[in-house]
This record gives structure tokens, C-alpha cells and sequence, in this order.
């Protein structure tokens, strides 16, 4: 045993006998957190989304002076009760898989005729900037409430989909060398106070998948899966992830199908 | 690489999730560059592999065999430089903020500003911030614990410097390898950890 | 034209019980946008809500209130089926009125 | 962000060129001079208690004020106070160590319960105080919250 291998022994040997003598003080602040989470009750602001995202959904808009009610999500035109539980999905009309944003986008512009540049010109709403992709998420991703996730995976699209999502999942890159795995393929972990999914397995894609989109209340806006998304990889030190890209719904793919069977809870309120 | 190697990493990560789907995509690191913009200092080359992330993310991380683990730790403690003055210990309190920072090299982050080490985000360090992750191990009472011996001092070092010289395939960022903490910065962690007055130790 | 409130008023016993969500920035003036600019400070300096022409609840706001404010407040004299009226200024001038029929 | 500033000079052209002016020429200098409450402008917790007329105040457990022990975030700290004082006039919500420590007041009319919910950023852990006006003098109730940092990259 070289001295450094034995270094290595004492370092784990201490600490282990730190992490039990924590123990309690953690058990703690983590009741706190939820001490606080339970104040918010179900005063949630994410209804102020979804109430704008319902008016957006029945007014006739774009070229051709049409509401959304005629937007088909995959449980035919104009359903939505449900449509986000079973998303992302392969669609006939595009022939692409798509989850609800590029869905929406679809509708916005096919169906009512709006310019794309348009539709896409606030992805992310940022103070009095408004999203109205943000605002639709949230309405139509409200009436999935109760709804069990479904996805069947049946297509040969849809397969690798998942494949591609679960790929870029364990990719390590970045000068942190960071990976989606890197903070989430443990389960009990968390980074500072926020207990961190491990989205490798049901159980752990079911807590975070159900409860997207949320209202994010260090933003105070609310904030939809692609953003979730774009965010992670931002802080992954990566570059910014396309909207809408095959990498983005491969994820979303990844995360929804290993969430299979989870009861949809969005939109939730979060940190 | 042995490909049942491959198939035993699969399944420990993957827990009841065990899919055949896992169809290697073949081209990966082009297929995310399609999928990726360049956004001020986050640019497009982050993307491309040095070899440890190459193999940590074939292995998705479960190193299976000691020779493996040797490349990877051999590679990787070739990189460690340690101080030039030959001194491991700069200024806790300095080593606090960097350890306190989670900043740095983000699109979103100012790159005049100095990177941060986000050390809390992972590992408890004073026992007075009760703010901090649980992804490492604890660090609490750091130095109080192991002394000030030099094989110590450059063990800690070395981990800092580059995670994957002791620990293949670790979450932690290689700080001094990629260029994410200078070396000053390194030494003021380094206080942080070790110094009898530092915050760590009390 | 600001965005509707959204507002519960629910009869609990003798007392109706309000709770009301308002869309709005509150900004404080002192956070900085993307780049680096100070972002003006817009946020809700008023908010009064009248039941059956009676001032049930005065508020006067600093910018300190949360971003999408939360308000919840009990009022006795309320019936199920009367009108409850909730009206907030800002500071930009900006105004918004609502009503919530109790029930 | 040139969209919020059209917005934001939008919105007050709107009201009139008189304020529209007002608006451009804050917007160069500084944004928070529109505010000209006194009591929302002091900047320590004795001035801004001065200037809603309190000098004297006493600590009542007839007051009951809820806030979380540790806020995972400080922008929105949910705040509950009830109070069991006899004609509480007024509630008042004031956060020690934010920059400005006067965050809302709320009159109670008779016939309203003295009880009121809402959230406020707390910038940094810091005493949440509720003062609370009665025809017999002025009392308060505070408790401590704490402020974390998270996130993996802030």
C-alpha cells in the first residue's frame, strides 16, 4: 500500500465519521424546507399562466383568424385534457417526434398562421417580457393534472428518441466535465439544500417530471421542461441548447418515459 | 473495452430501468453540436471530449476494473502541477468566497469576474453553513483531522487540481487541469481546508 | 393592460376568507438586467378591496412585496353571492380592478 | 431587454407627455425615486418606524407571526400575522436587514379580521417584524429567517 493509497483510507474512514455525526443537523433543514414549501399551500402563481395561456388558446389569431381549439396535441384536434401525459409522442403531420412546445409552435404557425419569428420571438418570459409558449405550456400541461404518464415508446422514431436522450444524458463535457448523471443518477443526493432527482430510475423521474412545468419562485416566473432543459446545460457549462432540437426532445423523451405511470402534479411551485 | 463491462456499468445505473434501447448513437458529439448554439464564452468546442470524459461517459462512470482505473488516475496525475513556490497554504478567507462562489464560466456568468469553486454545493465545510450539498464527501474539520503532513497537503492538492488523479471518473471538476481556478485560488481552497483559524477547522 | 388577478373569496363561517394572486414585476429598481443596466423600479403601491361600497382592506406596498404577489386577508359582513372588488396602483401608473363574486 | 424599455416608456406615454419626460429622465439616472412614501424610502428600522408614528413599541404574544425558520429562497418568504390584541388598527411588515425596511402596511377596519397572508423578499437571514398598531398602544411580534444559497451555479 503506498502512502498515498493509504491517505486515500483515512480520507474515507473520516468521512465517513463525518457524514454520521451531520446527520441530524440535516434532517433539519431539510424539515425546514419543507416546513416552508408547505406555506405556499396551493397559492400558486402558475395559475396566472395558465389563465393567460387559456385566453391565448380560445382567441382566433394569425393569418387565418383561428383559436387553438383545433390544435391536435395526440388525442385528436382540440383535446387536452390528458395530451401532456402522453407527450412527447410521434406525430403523422410532421412526421417528427414532438413534446408540447414544438408541438405548440406547430399549431401557432400551421394552424393559425402565425410567423414562426413570431412565435418564438419570447421563448422565455422575463419580467414584463411575456412568453406565450410559457403561457399555453401551462394550460394545457393544467389539464393533465391526475393524468398517469404514457409513453408507450411504439414507434421506431420514438425509440430513438429515447435512445438519443438517454445517450446525451451520461455525455460528459464541459470544462466541470459536468453530465446530466453527474447530479442526478444518485439518489438521496442534493446540491446545497435542493435534493437532487435521480432520473435513472421511476421513481425519481416521477418526482421531477410530474411537477413541470413550475412556478420558479427564485424567478418568479414560470418556467416549462425546455427551459428546465436549457437551464441544466447552462450550468453544465455547455452551450445554449437549441429549442425544440432532436437533443431537447430526446431528453424530454428520456425523462417522460422513465417517469411512465407518474401522476402529472404540474404546474408545481419550486425553488 | 470489454463490452460486458459495458453491460454491468448499464445496469448498475440504470437500477429498474433497464432498457435494451441503448443503442450507442454514433456520431454523438456532432449530433449535439447540431443541436447546440455558441452563446458568449459557452462555444460550441466544449462539446468535444478530451479522453477521461470519453471513457467516463463510455463507462457512464462505473469504473469496473482496477486497470482502468489506473489509466484513467495515471493520465490524470500527470497534469497535477503543484505550487510554484513549493507552498500549498494561501488565505482561507479567500479560499471561503471561492469555496462559497458558484459562478464562472457559465454563458450567463461575466468572464472578468473571478471563477468560482462552488466547493458547498457538494461537500459540508464549516459546520456553521448549513447550506451544503451532499454529491461528495464531508469536509468538515478538514485539517483538524489529518494534519499538516506534506504527503497530506499534496494528496489535497492533487485532488483539487484534478479530481480524477486519485478518483476515476469522480462528479468533481477538474479545478487546476481545466483551468477553472487559478492557482492562487487553489492554495487559498487549500487554506480553507487546512488553516487551524479556518471556519472548516473549528 | 395588465394581466387579470386571480381571486378566491370563500365564505368560512361568518367570515369570507380572500386570497387573490396578482400578476405583477415588482421590481425594486435595484436588480440588474442581463446587461448589467439597472432595470426601472415598477411595483405596487396600493391595493384596496371593497365589499357592498365598504373599504374592507387597505394596503400601502414598498418593492419589497414578492414578484406575483400573494395577498390573502378575512372580512366580516360578506354574504355568498355579493361582490368583492380588488383594485392595485403601481408605480408606473399602472392600474388594475377586479371582482370576485363570493360564494 | 430593449423590449422593456419600449414597454416600460410605453406604458407611461400612456399617462402623458409630462410623465413620459418624468420617466426617460429616470430611466438615464436611477429608477426608485418614483416612490415618495417616506416611511418605503427609510433605510434603518428605527427610521422607518419613526416615520409611520411609532416610537414606542412592546413585545405581545397576542400577535402571531409565521414565517418559515430557513427560506430556500429569499425572494419570496411566505409571512402570516394574526393578531388577538384588541382593536388592531393596523399590521405592518418590516424586514430588518433589507435595504429598505418597510415592506407593507395593512389598515383593518372594523369588521375585518386582524389577520393578513403575503410574501416578501428577504434579501439576507434577517428578523421579520410585525408591528401592530391597537388603541392601546403599539406592539410587535419578530422572528428570525434564514436566508440560503442554492443552485448549481449561482
Amino acid at each position: 500500500m503506498s502512502v498515498q493509497d493509504r491517505y486515500i483510507s483515512l480520507v474515507a474512514a473520516c468521512t465517513l465519521l463525518g457524514a454520521s455525526l451531520s446527520l441530524p443537523a440535516e434532517q433539519t433543514s431539510e424539515e425546514a424546507i419543507a416546513e416552508y414549501h408547505a406555506m405556499f399551500g396551493d397559492e400558486n402563481p402558475a395559475e396566472l399562466w395558465q389563465l393567460r395561456g387559456e385566453e391565448l388558446w380560445k382567441t382566433p389569431r394569425g393569418s387565418r383568424q383561428v383559436s387553438l381549439e383545433a390544435c391536435d396535441l395526440g388525442k385528436g384536434p382540440g383535446v387536452i385534457a390528458g395530451a401532456y401525459a402522453e407527450l412527447p409522442r410521434w406525430f403523422e403531420d410532421t412526421g417528427k417526434v414532438q413534446d408540447l412546445e414544438s408541438r405548440l409552435v406547430t399549431c401557432m404557425t400551421n394552424l393559425q398562421g402565425l410567423p414562426e419569428s413570431e412565435v418564438l420571438a419570447v421563448k422565455f418570459g422575463d419580467g414584463e417580457q411575456k412568453s406565450e409558449l410559457e403561457a399555453i405550456t401551462a394550460y394545457v400541461a393544467a389539464a393533465s393534472r391526475g393524468s398517469r404518464i404514457t409513453i408507450p415508446l411504439d414507434h421506431a422514431a420514438e425509440k430513438a428518441a429515447y435512445a438519443l436522450g438517454e445517450s446525451v444524458f451520461f455525455y460528459r463535457a464541459g470544462p466541470h466535465d459536468f453530465a446530466c448523471a453527474t447530479c442526478h443518477s444518485e439518489s438521496g443526493k442534493r446540491i446545497r439544500l435542493q435534493t437532487l432527482p435521480q432520473l435513472t430510475t421511476s421513481e425519481g423521474a416521477q418526482a421531477a417530471y410530474t411537477r413541470w412545468p413550475a412556478y420558479r419562485v427564485s424567478q418568479g416566473e414560470l418556467r416549462t421542461m425546455e427551459w428546465r432543459l436549457q437551464d441544466c446545460l447552462r450550468q453544465q457549462r455547455l452551450p445554449q441548447l437549441t429549442y425544440g432540437s432532436d437533443v431537447a426532445i430526446g431528453l424530454t423523451m428520456y425523462l417522460a418515459r422513465n417517469a411512465n405511470g407518474g401522476e402529472m402534479a404540474a404546474p408545481s411551485i419550486k425553488r | 473495452m470489454n463490452s460486458s463491462f459495458r453491460v454491468t456499468a448499464l445496469l448498475l445505473c440504470m437500477g429498474p430501468l433497464v432498457s435494451v434501447l441503448a443503442e450507442p448513437v454514433p456520431d454523438l458529439t456532432a449530433t449535439l453540436k447540431a443541436a447546440f448554439t455558441d452563446k458568449r464564452q459557452a462555444t460550441l468546442d466544449r462539446l468535444d471530449q478530451d479522453e477521461t470524459q470519453k471513457l467516463c461517459t463510455q463507462l457512464r462512470d462505473q469504473v469496473p476494473t482496477s486497470e482502468l482505473s489506473q489509466k484513467i488516475t495515471r493520465m490524470n496525475l500527470a497534469t497535477v502541477k503543484p505550487p510554484a513556490d513549493g507552498k500549498y497554504l494561501g488565505d482561507w478567507k479567500a479560499g471561503e468566497v471561492v469555496a462559497s462562489t458558484g459562478t464562472g464560466l457559465q454563458s450567463s456568468d461575466d468572464p472578468a469576474k473571478p471563477n468560482g469553486g462552488n466547493c458547498y454545493a457538494c461537500h459540508e465545510l464549516a459546520p456553521t453553513e448549513m447550506a451544503y450539498g451532499t454529491l461528495g464527501p464531508s469536509l468538515k474539520h478538514y485539517g483538524k483531522l489529518r494534519g499538516q503532513d506534506p504527503a497530506v497537503l499534496a494528496y489535497a492538492w492533487s485532488m483539487v487540481y484534478n479530481s480524477n488523479s486519485y478518483a476515476p471518473c469522480s462528479n468533481m471538476p477538474r479545478f487546476g487541469h481545466r483551468g477553472i481556478l487559478t492557482e492562487q485560488q487553489m492554495k487559498d481552497v487549500m487554506a480553507y481546508l487546512f488553516d487551524a483559524a479556518s471556519p472548516v477547522n473549528q | 393592460m395588465p394581466d387579470p388577478m386571480r381571486i378566491r373569496a370563500v365564505m368560512m363561517g361568518d367570515v369570507v376568507d380572500v386570497k387573490i394572486l396578482m400578476s405583477h414585476v415588482m421590481e425594486t429598481g435595484q436588480r440588474k438586467n442581463a446587461d448589467g443596466d439597472l432595470v426601472p423600479a415598477h411595483y405596487i403601491t396600493e391595493v384596496t378591496a371593497t365589499c357592498k361600497g365598504k373599504t374592507v382592506m387597505k394596503a400601502g406596498w414598498g418593492p419589497s412585496v414578492s414578484k406575483n404577489p400573494y395577498f390573502s386577508f378575512r372580512f366580516k359582513g360578506g354574504a355568498k353571492g355579493d361582490k368583492l372588488s380588488i383594485t392595485w396602483k403601481d408605480t408606473a401608473g399602472g392600474t388594475r380592478t377586479d371582482e370576485v363574486t363570493i360564494n | 431587454m430593449k423590449k422593456t424599455r419600449r414597454d416600460f416608456l410605453g406604458l407611461t406615454g400612456r399617462l402623458g407627455l409630462a410623465a413620459a419626460t418624468l420617466a426617460s429622465g429616470l430611466f438615464s439616472r436611477i429608477a426608485f425615486a418614483v416612490d415618495t412614501r417616506p416611511a418605503f424610502e427609510a433605510t434603518s428600522l428605527k427610521e422607518a418606524l419613526a416615520a409611520i408614528g411609532v416610537t414606542e413599541h412592546q413585545d405581545s404574544t397576542e400577535i402571531i407571526l409565521k414565517a418559515p425558520d430557513i427560506a430556500e429562497n429569499g425572494a419570496v418568504v411566505p409571512v402570516e400575522v394574526t393578531s388577538k390584541l384588541p382593536g388592531t388598527r393596523s399590521i405592518t411588515l418590516l424586514v430588518e436587514k433589507n435595504p429598505h425596511q418597510l415592506s407593507a402596511e395593512f389598515e383593518i377596519p372594523e369588521g375585518t379580521e386582524a389577520f393578513i397572508a403575503t410574501r416578501l423578499k428577504v434579501a439576507e437571514t434577517s428578523n421579520v417584524l410585525a408591528v401592530v398598531k391597537t388603541d392601546a398602544g403599539v406592539f410587535h411580534a419578530a422572528k428570525v429567517v434564514k436566508v440560503t444559497l442554492g443552485g448549481c451555479g449561482g
